[in-house]
């Protein structure tokens, strides 16, 4: 309770150390929008529908894709883990195209899907699918071969031995590979909404890049904010529930809370 | 040492646009060696180009005090004015009026707002004063429009995209600026349906911190801006050709002879501007939520 | 996994292990660790390996499993050719290999699961029976890494019993406890052999231990892994660990270990 | 050497099926260019020098923008780690920014430093700092508490702790964290450039974009394979080093090679 | 870190422990960890410190070293008040605590360098003498993962003894070595205790392990932590581990020490 308190103060100072700052006239209302404005265009944005819309729009783009290119990576990963030539060939391929931001393919998204929502997806399987392959090929190599020697004692063997042994083992570098991929996903996506526009529909990356246009920093600000909740909602509901079964499970890295 | 570049060089911003055209002429000029702009500001004074494709861009580079005067569209500049409450922008001249228009696609039957519930309508740039004015038309016509949706929706779209999505009737509707307009209606089959004779489309814009600072220095660049606008007017054939060869040389954008021509019956070259054009542009962007409140617009227009 | 029968060698035979050999061949060295070693373990029979480290010991041990295949030589249990691990061969490990996914029951029931003979209250049934066996009906739903050192090689023993193999085979089960959990598990171990009477091959390097719970003492010799001796344990049971009645086979033992250490050495 | 070979068959064989899926005349030149045209390009850019001087401005931008990211953040990590309110307040707002795609960032770094490098720089910066803080803050709490009492009992205190045994201590979540931080770094640094037009220097991002303006689809693969090479080479050369002297020091994850 | 001298208490006493009290409040219980012990360690005394599990022997081991402080009573080391941990009562830790980032050879010097009065060359010989005290010279430069758990106790001996601590503080360092290892090191520790006439206090719970290495053994009992006995073991040095003459003190021991768990069950 007092930590929580502690918090909402630090971040109330904040609020009103920008406020004062603006107060300051040090700024011009183009640098430095006041929070109060950012809170009404919050408001405004919220009542119209604008920030719903676009926020669903987004996420619709961002969770379709994420789902896709891990059900296309998590496979791949453990066939390449499983053979020496396909983590020398596929393996290799998903390393260099890891390090290829994925905003890089919007050019070529764009000419071979056009201006669509298929574009989208394609440039946030992208940013999933090489960490997600790369996660789960470390995963299922890092595994103690205690655990699978153990498993065929006891007479596990093929789809057994990769779905209750192999794929909870690599459980831990799983779940770092899935929040590496997300986070390279929600990173695209953005850099390609706010790049380009998509004639089925107008994301938060839009609604910044129009902030933008306006030359309406209050807006940016709000968006960003929007952003930030959103990241920090995902990971609560996404990551938080399998890193506190792992933690609990496997006993790492318990953190006091 | 800042100082003395700040009042030794002007740095001056265009789009490579036909609706920029002094600007275009002036630099074709300067690559033959004739310094229009410099010449007429008194010695030691250099005039730097930059260019944009995009106004609020050029809003920005004014806000960053990375440049000190710049032809822009109007409502770019109407909007980075009230956004900074009055203390940054001023208009300092006119450039170009009319120009734009909105080109539906062929037989479509599209004849008033009310018809546009569910299409698409692209703009060159979002909040721009093509982009505004699509909004604008629509609400009064009695439409929900959003930033990012509502019955009908606008697109901002570069222009290249939109010839081609307009061709691939992807697109139902464009209003947009020279040449553009030229081109979907000779390339795209468009048809003209509101077309905007007298609405400022480029106008000279200055910072506000420059002005008050180099009162003299900017007068003269605004005298030196209606001789050229006097000169295009008067020499349009080769005004024509001025632009042109500087589209090709410095950006790689190759225009007909034909299309420069006929746009060039559309857009009237001045550099008169008033108020109260300004005045229906905060109401249109008043209307389409782009701008709360009623800013004072007392201090944009100043002609030094 | 098991092939037809061969005609038997010894009538009370459970495993026969004849002329094997193994070798290993790493980056840096080529490693003899077995050579020519045969051995005979008798039905019920609770056979202790002895050594110094690196003699050995696991590569006998995982080629009994089926673990490893043996460069020559064959294994034979229930005179069956050993080709691939079984379930009639259950392993135990000196490390933890209990699997932290699982709470202690779940990994008790992964190899019941994996018998289809049984139904799944059945499964359950039997792996609460173990669990109470080894003392840890409690902490059924313990995760792995909550547990003492000590209850983990409980749960593992509860494993390994569960699926109800004919033989165990255990790797330094007790290697990493402390004392005193060592010595309760000692009696544990002894109980379950002699109501259950499951064949035991049971490696330690612990000379006290081996005496202590092995029928016979199988002691080992390095470079290359051999047989060195093998000693007959003729003590009544249960034995305790600190009971003095097992220093004169200890120091015996001990002696001789001594020695493959320093022929080790001057060879 | 085996490996080797296989792996550079592979992809030559990659490059020939694309060559022949060009050739079938299924897709038109504009969707799918030739590899030639691919090669002919990068050979004419890097003749002509745009290649090497649009990759020398890009990787400036990188490298001083990731340098003082971590400069920035690792004191601040420190420091967030030794107090449990620093840690609620700063290591919190740290967390939430750290989710903010920093590409979002550039309509503010515009308006308050203009289309200059200081922008990129700011952009690039923002990428780094707050994975450097929460890896650093992480690892600093991750350390074994038997290390801080060994140091204490030799003598070590103040200074001489943090430099000596708590940060080498928290060496191998550093390194991840720093690696993520530029990953971020990198792939922010892309989208701006691919975003915006920056006045004092054009890098591979507005290359890529300049591709795409012209429809020029080779430009935009040639570009896009640069930065594949460079991230590669800045793995290599950043991270790898690192990781080998923690592989070799902790004994852990050493892959087989 | 040394306060000015106190009156001393006893001529020879290097180390005082006087009515030390310490209780933990951790979110789940109050454990009384240590209550009203006092101890006097004579100078050049090897003290063996024995208990159940959590009777308070690492709680006492860190009072003596400093790096706890005591809810009440207090703790002389050469009559000095022990306020923080300081260069003359070095640890050695039950888990190695050797830093991973550093060989061995910088592990010994990390202690070293903190010694102002010392050259960098007399240091590095200082650190090469140690390593060679303890068998390890050919492996100054190796890392610390490439020992194995007995030289990583050997490196972490030498660290412990490079500084020339008078007073060496040891919490259960054999504890995870295996068993030939641990002979090995029991006859070590002993020849260099013999030379150097240190003052060693030696946590454990291997009663068998007490009565080799120390001149008394101080028997503990848990909840709460308190001295349950002293035995003073009046054998000639150096012991050898294995030998019959320590059976009659263990058993003595190992009775008490049943006892001390049974009374705590009872409780
Ligand atoms: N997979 C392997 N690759 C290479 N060498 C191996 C392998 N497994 C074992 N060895 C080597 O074979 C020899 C025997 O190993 P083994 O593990 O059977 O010994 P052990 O008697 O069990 O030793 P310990 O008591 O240390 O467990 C050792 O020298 C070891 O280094
Ligand atoms: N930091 C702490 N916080 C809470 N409780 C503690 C802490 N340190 C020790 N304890 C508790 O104090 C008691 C004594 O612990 P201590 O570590 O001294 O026991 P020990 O005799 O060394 O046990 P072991 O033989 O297992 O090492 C235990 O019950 C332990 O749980
Ligand atoms: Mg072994
Ligand atoms: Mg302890």
């Amino acid at each position: 309770m007092k930590r929580v308190a502690v918090a909402l103060a630090f971040f109330v100072a904040l609020i009103g150390l920008w406020e004062l700052a603006v107060r300051s006239g040090r700024w011009s209302a183009v640098l430095l929008p006041s929070p109060l404005y950012v809170a009404e265009y919050l408001w405004a944005a919220l009542l119209d529908g604008t920030l719903l819309e676009s926020a669903w729009v987004t996420l619709k783009r961002l969770l379709i894709g994420y789902v896709a290119g891990v059900l296309i990576g998590l496979p791949l990963g453990l066939l390449t883990s499983m053979s020496q030539t396909l983590e020398d060939t596929v393996g290799a391929m998903a390393l260099g195209l890891q390090t290829l931001p994925s905003v890089c393919w919007v050019p070529l998204a764009l000419v071979w899907f056009g201006q669509t929502e298929s574009a989208m997806l394609f440039v946030v399987i992208m940013g999933t699918v090489w960490s997600v392959i790369i996660a789960t090929d470390y995963g299922a190599r890092s595994i103690p071969p205690i655990y699978a020697r153990a498993a065929r004692t006891m007479g596990s063997e093929g789809m057994h031995k990769w779905t209750r042994v192999i794929l909870p083992a690599s459980l831990p570098f799983l779940v770092t590979g899935m929040k590496q991929g997300w986070a390279f996903a929600w990173r695209s996506l953005m850099a390609a909404e706010i790049y380009v526009t998509i004639l089925t529909g107008f994301g938060l990356g839009h609604l910044l890049h129009y902030g933008r246009e306006l030359n309406a920093m209050d807006q940016v600000i709000g968006v960003m904010i929007v952003i930030v909740l959103i990241g920090l909602l995902a990971d609560r509901l996404l990551f938080s529930p399998w890193e506190r079964f792992l933690h609990s499970r496997w006993g790492t890295n318990v953190k006091a809370s | 040492p800042r100082a003395m570049a700040q009042s030794t060089t002007v740095r001056v911003g265009h789009f490579p646009n036909i609706t920029h055209v002094q600007a275009l002429v002036a630099r074709a000029f300067e690559r033959q060696g004739r310094n229009w702009f410099s010449e007429r500001l008194g010695p030691g004074v250099k005039v730097e180009w930059y260019t944009y494709n995009a106004g609020p861009s050029a809003m920005e580079a004014i806000f960053a005090n990375s440049l000190d005067v710049t032809y822009v569209g109007p409502n770019p500049a109407l909007n980075a004015y009230a956004r900074s409450r009055g203390d940054e922008i001023r208009v300092v001249a006119g450039a170009v009026n009319g120009g734009s228009a909105l080109i539906v696609q062929p037989n479509s039957g599209l004849a008033k707002p009310a018809d546009f519930r569910g299409k698409r309508i692209a703009t060159p740039q979002f909040g721009n004063t093509q982009d505004v004015a699509a909004r604008a038309w629509l609400v009064a016509g009695g439409l929900r429009i959003t930033q990012t949706g509502g019955d009908a929706q606008v697109l901002p779209t570069s222009n290249p995209d939109q010839l081609s999505l307009f061709q691939s009737k992807q697109l139902d509707a464009v209003w947009t600026v020279e040449p553009w307009v030229s081109r979907l209606e000779s390339e795209a089959g468009g048809q003209i349906l509101v077309e905007e004779k007298n609405a400022i489309t480029t106008v000279l814009v200055s910072s506000a911190a420059f002005l008050s600072k180099n009162r003299d220095l900017t007068q003269r660049f605004v005298s030196a801006h209606r001789e050229l606008t006097e000169w295009i007017l008067q020499n349009p054939e080769e005004a024509q050709r001025l632009a042109r060869d500087e589209l090709q040389a410095s950006f790689r954008v190759d225009m007909a002879p034909e299309l420069v021509a006929r746009a060039w019956t559309r857009m009237i070259i001045t550099p008169e501007v008033t108020l109260d054009a300004f005045k229906s542009f905060m109401t249109s962007a008043q209307q389409v939520g782009f701008m709360r409140g009623a800013p004072d617009l007392s201090r944009l227009v100043e002609s030094p | 996994m098991q092939s037809p029968p061969i005609p038997r060698e010894g009538a009370l035979a459970k495993l026969v292990v004849e002329n094997v050999s193994k070798r290993f061949t790493s980056q840096r060295a080529i490693v003899q660790a077995l050579d020519g070693v045969s051995l005979t373990v008798a039905e019920g029979e609770f056979v202790c390996l002895i050594g110094p480290s690196g003699c050995g010991k696991s590569t006998l041990l995982d080629i009994m499993a089926g673990l490893t295949v043996a460069d020559s030589g064959r294994v034979l249990a229930d005179g069956r050719l050993v080709q691939g691990p079984g379930r009639q061969r259950l392993v135990m490990f000196q490390e933890s290999a209990l699997f932290p996914w699982l709470d202690a029951f779940g990994n008790v029931m992964f190899g019941l699961k994996l018998r289809d003979d049984l139904s799944q209250r059945e499964r359950k049934e039997i792996a609460e029976h173990f669990l109470r066996l080894v003392g840890l009906e409690k902490f059924k739903h313990a995760h792995v890494h909550e547990l003492s050192g000590g209850m983990k090689q409980r749960v593992a023993l509860a494993r390994a019993l569960a699926p109800d193999p004919q033989v165990l085979l255990m790797d330094e089960p007790f290697a990493s406890l402390d004392a005193l959990t060592r010595d309760q598990l000692y009696d544990d171990i002894q109980h379950i052999w002699m109501e259950s009477r499951k064949t035991i091959v049971f490696v330690t390097h612990n000379v006290r231990e081996a005496v202590c719970l092995g029928d016979r003492v199988v002691l080992m010799s390095p470079s290359p892994g051999r047989i060195a001796s093998i000693f007959d344990i003729a003590l009544p049971r249960p034995r305790d660990i600190n009971s003095p009645d097992l220093g004169d086979y200890t120091s015996r033992i001990a002696a001789a270990l001594k020695n493959t250490l320093k022929e080790a050495v001057s060879e």
